[in-house]
């Protein structure tokens, strides 16, 4: 057992630190610090950056333009984004399709999707859920019925998140009707602008636009848009929920916010002192705190584990768990860090335009953020269909 | 020991609630928010005609000589509905200091107007690094001749944007967190020299930032003896937690009956979501959250109309209580929505807004422990 | 609404707190104010000084020997003599056995039963519980096959508290197999001495003798002993569940603990100062504090919504719930409040002879309190039962 | 970054959870701690020709220069095995500051006879005001002539009744609180002035209050430099804490399994336990709990191992998490143990009363909370 970085490991950190010191654009630097809204080109300007250096499809096996780092070095270089602030990435295509297309699809598929991809030219996101289904994602309704060398496919997907700024859309389709639901269902990829593709926003508490409904009507679609075989959808979609779990504790993120929120019991006057005098309010970001450490070890436990072959199993439903709880738990704490002026709305026109801010300067986004994340307990699998599947995989009942 | 409500009181929350069932529907109210003044002054003048806004206000004010009881009641019932109107601001807060402070002509000016609905106040009581501490005012009132000179600035001051008067909180002398030497002025917005900044809060309630640059308000603006405010400041910001812990109360009830309602509707694997076991009992503890924070409420009014030695100590259990269960039931009621929860279309998601809102309005659950074990 | 106390209630409390300075025995109190186990012996003394004061019987119908006093009053009381550290009135006879058979049974049981509880000649304890039956009342196993004017009963009953003291043993019986388990259940009364009837002491976890077995071997029962139809038993189970609920809150003993634990703070050193100069033990107290008052609130709402009318209905279940929280919860701050001082341990006879006690003199109580306690959330329908019958119950589903 | 165990310590895993699943019954253990002893001489025999003894030693000193992971190995093990035999205080504690601190004199005096088994030995460090603060003490070392007088009470002294010899830590100089000042003496517990009160714990180990009147000690009983004890103290009692952690690991992952067997097998309303989802899910939850303990032992156990700034900080982050797990996972067993899990009978109460006393061992939640935040 040995948890330290070795030599390689800290001279990887120090090339990926002044890497990203000197190729993170400013104006993106600057938005991001002040919690302006990032547009779809500033997130691929960033991208393409990472992805020119060959950072990009860091978990892709190398033939595909994979890194082929061990773990420590994904731990650090995740690390290093996080810390320097740069905007997530969006991983509809590089963290879910590609891996899907990479070991499902044909070799033609490969060479025409993964390029894409790779080089952020096309943008994807994931029609799983629909109206009707929630957490019971194979319940689906989208038909998809065979037409000669298409299928027509009807239906609606829910919860799109930036369906908007999204060229294709991986989708879970019915192409056969069963007893068993989980079967005849296909996965196929779409293109956004063939005719009948309809985006409409969902707006969320917080007032923002993320989500939207994806209406698919009599929309025509290449049979050679299907990955894997036709009926065998149900085991992607589950290769992929295990996938996205993993990603979705965004511990790095994590560690860089409780950070700042220390920074700030500093900064925020609290009668003659400052926050940071209320032991209270600090009992609870320390707890927070060893908690999140908890979890980084856990979710480098598992990826150790990884490593030595296997993917992600039922553990990452653990880490999707304890993750989601510290976003949630962390949000938290920054509203409470702010007392009343937590309350002020800003649209993300006032936002954008960066005028009249009330209170403190990093106040505008914390309860929008609080508000926002509820949705991390309930998408991807809610947390309630994660502990069945721990009680189910892990536990055996 | 009697818990229940008199003839009179349950007219009053009849009433309040026939009018949140049938005319407060929640389009309307979407509706009303986006406006420029935030709610709607046609409901104002309502409350006005059906003697809510002189509830808590002498006869010999105007008013129906309600209590503590009676507040609750009306805040109760207007929570349930997702009320947006501002009654705490304009009339617990401003109208509780005109009433217990001002004098006769101060009085006979204003109370008559507020309890008509013809003009909305406010009470300018936060500063930015005053967080829920009343006695922690650094802006300033000095008297030169026959005015004051106020400067400083006041932080989120509900119901600003609307209010033909605010009554500020300033210092005429003392240290910052000095309880003596406080003293209230009735402020005229259009006044050289303060400038708000108007704005929506999430939980689409309207609110201004004040800034006092050497404004001179005259001497008769001053509310109650000169330094003595606070004792009165803080019984009335105690009433206005009673408030708006009723208010909360009300609102939890009413999440925890539309997603109760969405759970026994909403099929997930071929079952309703209320037949899953762990899901039942998880709404089994929302219920009592709520009615753990219903005693208190009850225990509180109660002792606030007795006047009991350890009033205080009640409202600061009970705002406590309030901002654990709030977190509780709110969170939970949203998740139990899944992703219907978290859109602007539905209503859980503003019940939880306000909800959360509360948490931190007249102090959050530290502050309340911390003033609950101080007492 | 007035929760204030009259005039002629604040009378009575004087009344009630001058009956027992007077005879309350300092024996037994200093037993009670200093941890030592007190015998069947004191509890029947106290019990008798009640009784005939006409105070034991609190809750009957006066025509029974109750007090006929208002809610208020009876609230009064109990705080009274919780204040008082006066030992726990034992319920199995005047809580339960005493309110089923004036409320099922017959005149001439009435007649028989009820003046030996009253006056505290015979002890009851309680036969629900079976080795396999557990929160599972209904599935129970025990037969009772009329024989002539007889039952003959065979079975096994469990956690019965208080067994070895008993000369009475209130049992559900199963007297006939139905499909619906519910069913063939009835309620009869079993003299401890008839032969068959074998008691042996489980030990919990505590180190102490509270609970038995009892082993039914063809006990013979005389058919007068039934109460209610042959077959009703399940209904007077479900009478007396909501019964007991209500008082298993223990809030009046609660709120004298949690005085007495406030009161330690100040008598417990810590470094150069005490206990009560930790801020984070201290809020763990104020939360519990105000969580108890909730809870008392909440008694009084259903003590009141009572006193208008009906049984204790499901609202029970929310008071057996809370109050055991709270009970478990003030005992954990017991034992933390103690740190190392809570680990040694002092057997009963230890206790007793009142020698060797290890740190403060309240210490040797506290663990085992804490230890014994768990069973409070297990005991009298579980706190899991208790959330589906609110679930059912209140919630409608 | 590597979380595998070593050839060696896989097989010290194995060995010693062979031991403990053949050897250690539930029973056994039973009648062991009932003895006046407490524990099995011929098992503690075993510890030391099986090598367990002389893990954390030196080769030099005669051990096998085991680290703390090695200790995390056998603690987890003995954890699981619910082993009384008094490996913490008298390998760990006694045998770390001997270790650490004693003269080539004093090593080869008791080292030895450490490993073999052939003595027993304690570490007196807490008062009844020190709480878990280990520069709180009271009891007074003077010197005088070629001895020290000691003066005092020390509390709760784990394995002190079968001590041959027992370290005490006193004051040399300063004042209470004071780091500085503190002095290790080895004492001979049939010194004139030196009475001990032995008794059980509720979990079944033995312990001593120790008071010293005037006790007269010679000065080569002095352990490393008069005065200057505080240092290795604080990182033998580290190293204990990550020792009594992984202790806490072991029970916890065995009370989920025995919890989670017992669920499988026990019916109700005609369906396993098992089988209710509010109850699945809360085994989850306990799980969750162990894990993240378990990622917590590893980090601490690496960070004491690379001997990093922040391995104190890594201990408080761990012992705090035990102390929220233990709660959670011990007082969850018992609870859906139902009446079985508190009847003396079965052993999982057992567990549950070792893992409570583990809750305050070295500190609890609060202390170690402060102390990270401090750190």
């Amino acid at each position: 057992m040995n948890l330290s970085f070795s030599e390689e490991d800290l001279k990887f950190q120090d090339e990926v630190r002044s890497f990203i010191a000197e190729n993170y654009p400013a104006d993106i630097k600057n938005k991001m610090d002040n919690g302006i809204p990032v547009s779809k080109d500033d997130i691929q300007t960033w991208q393409r950056i990472l992805s020119k250096k060959g950072w990009f499809a860091v978990n892709w096996p190398e033939e595909y333009g994979g890194t082929g780092w061990s773990i420590t070095q994904k731990h650090i270089f995740q690390n290093e984004l996080a810390d320097a602030n740069t905007p997530t990435l969006v991983p509809f295509g590089v963290s879910m399709c590609g891996p899907v297309v990479y070991t499902f699809g044909t070799q033609e598929q490969k060479d025409r999707f993964l390029p894409g991809i790779i080089n952020n030219d096309v943008w994807w996101c994931q029609g799983y859920s629909e109206p009707g289904s929630g957490s019971d994602l194979a319940s689906l309704k989208t038909k998809a019925v065979k037409d000669g060398d298409h299928y027509i496919v009807n239906g609606t997907k829910t919860w799109t998140t930036m369906a908007q700024h999204a060229d294709w859309i991986f989708c879970l389709v019915r192409t056969e009707t069963t007893d068993i639901k989980q079967q005849g269902i296909s996965f196929l990829l779409i293109d956004m602008k063939t005719p009948g593709v309809e985006v409409k926003p969902i707006i969320t508490i917080d007032g923002s636009h993320e989500v939207n409904m994806v209406y698919l009507d009599n929309v025509k679609v290449p049979v050679e848009n299907l990955i894997g075989e036709e009926g065998a959808g149900w085991n992607i979609a589950k290769f992929l929920l295990a996938h996205e779990r993993t990603g979705i504790g965004g511990i790095p993120a994590l560690k860089r916010e409780i950070r700042r929120l220390r920074e700030i019991t500093s900064e925020l006057p609290l009668g003659e002192g400052f926050l940071k005098d209320d032991e209270l309010f600090m009992d609870k970001l320390n707890k927070l705190e060893i908690d999140l450490l908890a979890a980084e070890y856990s979710e480098l436990r598992t990826l150790a584990a990884m490593s030595k072959g296997g993917h992600p199993g039922p553990e990452s439903s653990i880490l999707k768990i304890k993750g989601t709880d510290l976003q949630q738990g962390l949000s938290d704490l920054f509203v409470e860090a702010l007392g009343y002026y937590a309350h002020p709305f800003m649209s993300e026109d006032d936002l954008i335009s960066n005028e009249g801010r009330i209170g403190p300067d990093f106040a505008a986004n914390v309860m929008p953020h609080y508000l926002n994340y509820r949705k991390v307990s309930i998408y991807g699998g809610s947390n309630e269909i994660q502990r069945n599947v721990i009680a189910k995989a892990v536990l055996g009942i | 020991m009697d818990f229940s409500l008199s003839e009179e009181q349950l007219l009053l929350k009849d009433s309040i609630t026939t009018f949140v069932d049938k005319d407060y529907l929640f389009d309307v109210r979407q509706k009303n928010i986006k406006t420029e003044l935030g709610f709607s002054s046609d409901f104002w003048k309502t409350f006005a005609d059906l003697g809510w806004l002189g509830m808590p206000f002498s006869e010999a004010d105007g008013g129906y000589n309600g209590g503590p009881i009676d507040l609750m009641v009306i805040m109760e019932s207007l929570g349930r509905g997702l009320v947006v109107e501002p009654y705490i601001p304009n009339v617990v807060l401003a109208g509780g200091l005109v009433s217990r402070l001002g004098s006769e002509e101060q009085k006979k000016e204003l109370l008559p107007k507020i309890i008509s609905g013809e003009i909305q106040m406010s009470v300018a009581f936060s500063e930015p690094q005053s967080r829920f501490d009343l006695n922690d005012v650094i802006t300033s009132a000095k008297k030169e001749g026959d005015s004051y000179i106020l400067d400083g600035y006041k932080s989120v001051v509900m119901n600003g944007p609307s209010s033909n008067n605010t009554i500020v909180v300033a210092r005429t002398s003392g240290n910052q967190l000095d309880k003596e030497g406080l003293s209230l002025f009735i402020v005229d917005p259009s006044l050289k020299g303060v400038s708000l900044r108007n704005y929506s809060n999430v939980d689409g309630s309207k609110a201004s930032e004040i800034t006092l640059e050497n404004v001179s308000t005259p001497a008769s603006s001053l509310l109650g003896n000169e330094g003595d405010a606070f004792s009165a400041l803080e019984e009335v910001i105690d009433l206005a937690t009673l408030a708006i812990s009723a208010e909360a109360v009300g609102i939890m009830e009413k999440m925890n009956e539309i997603t109760l309602e969405y759970t026994k509707t909403r099929e997930q694997f071929g079952e309703t979501l209320s037949s899953f076991q762990a899901l039942q009992h998880r709404m089994v503890d929302t219920f009592m959250a709520y009615e753990q924070t219903k005693s208190l409420l009850l225990m509180c009014a109660a002792k606030l109309t007795d006047k009991s030695d350890d009033a205080k100590k009640a409202v600061s259990a009970l705002k406590y209580q309030v901002g654990i269960a709030a977190k509780h039931v709110g969170e939970e009621s949203v998740q139990l929505h899944g992703g219907m929860g978290v859109t602007d279309e539905t209503n859980i998601g503003h019940y939880f807004k306000r909800l959360t809102t509360i948490r931190a309005i007249f102090g959050n659950t530290d502050y309340h422990l911390k003033r609950y074990s101080a007492l």
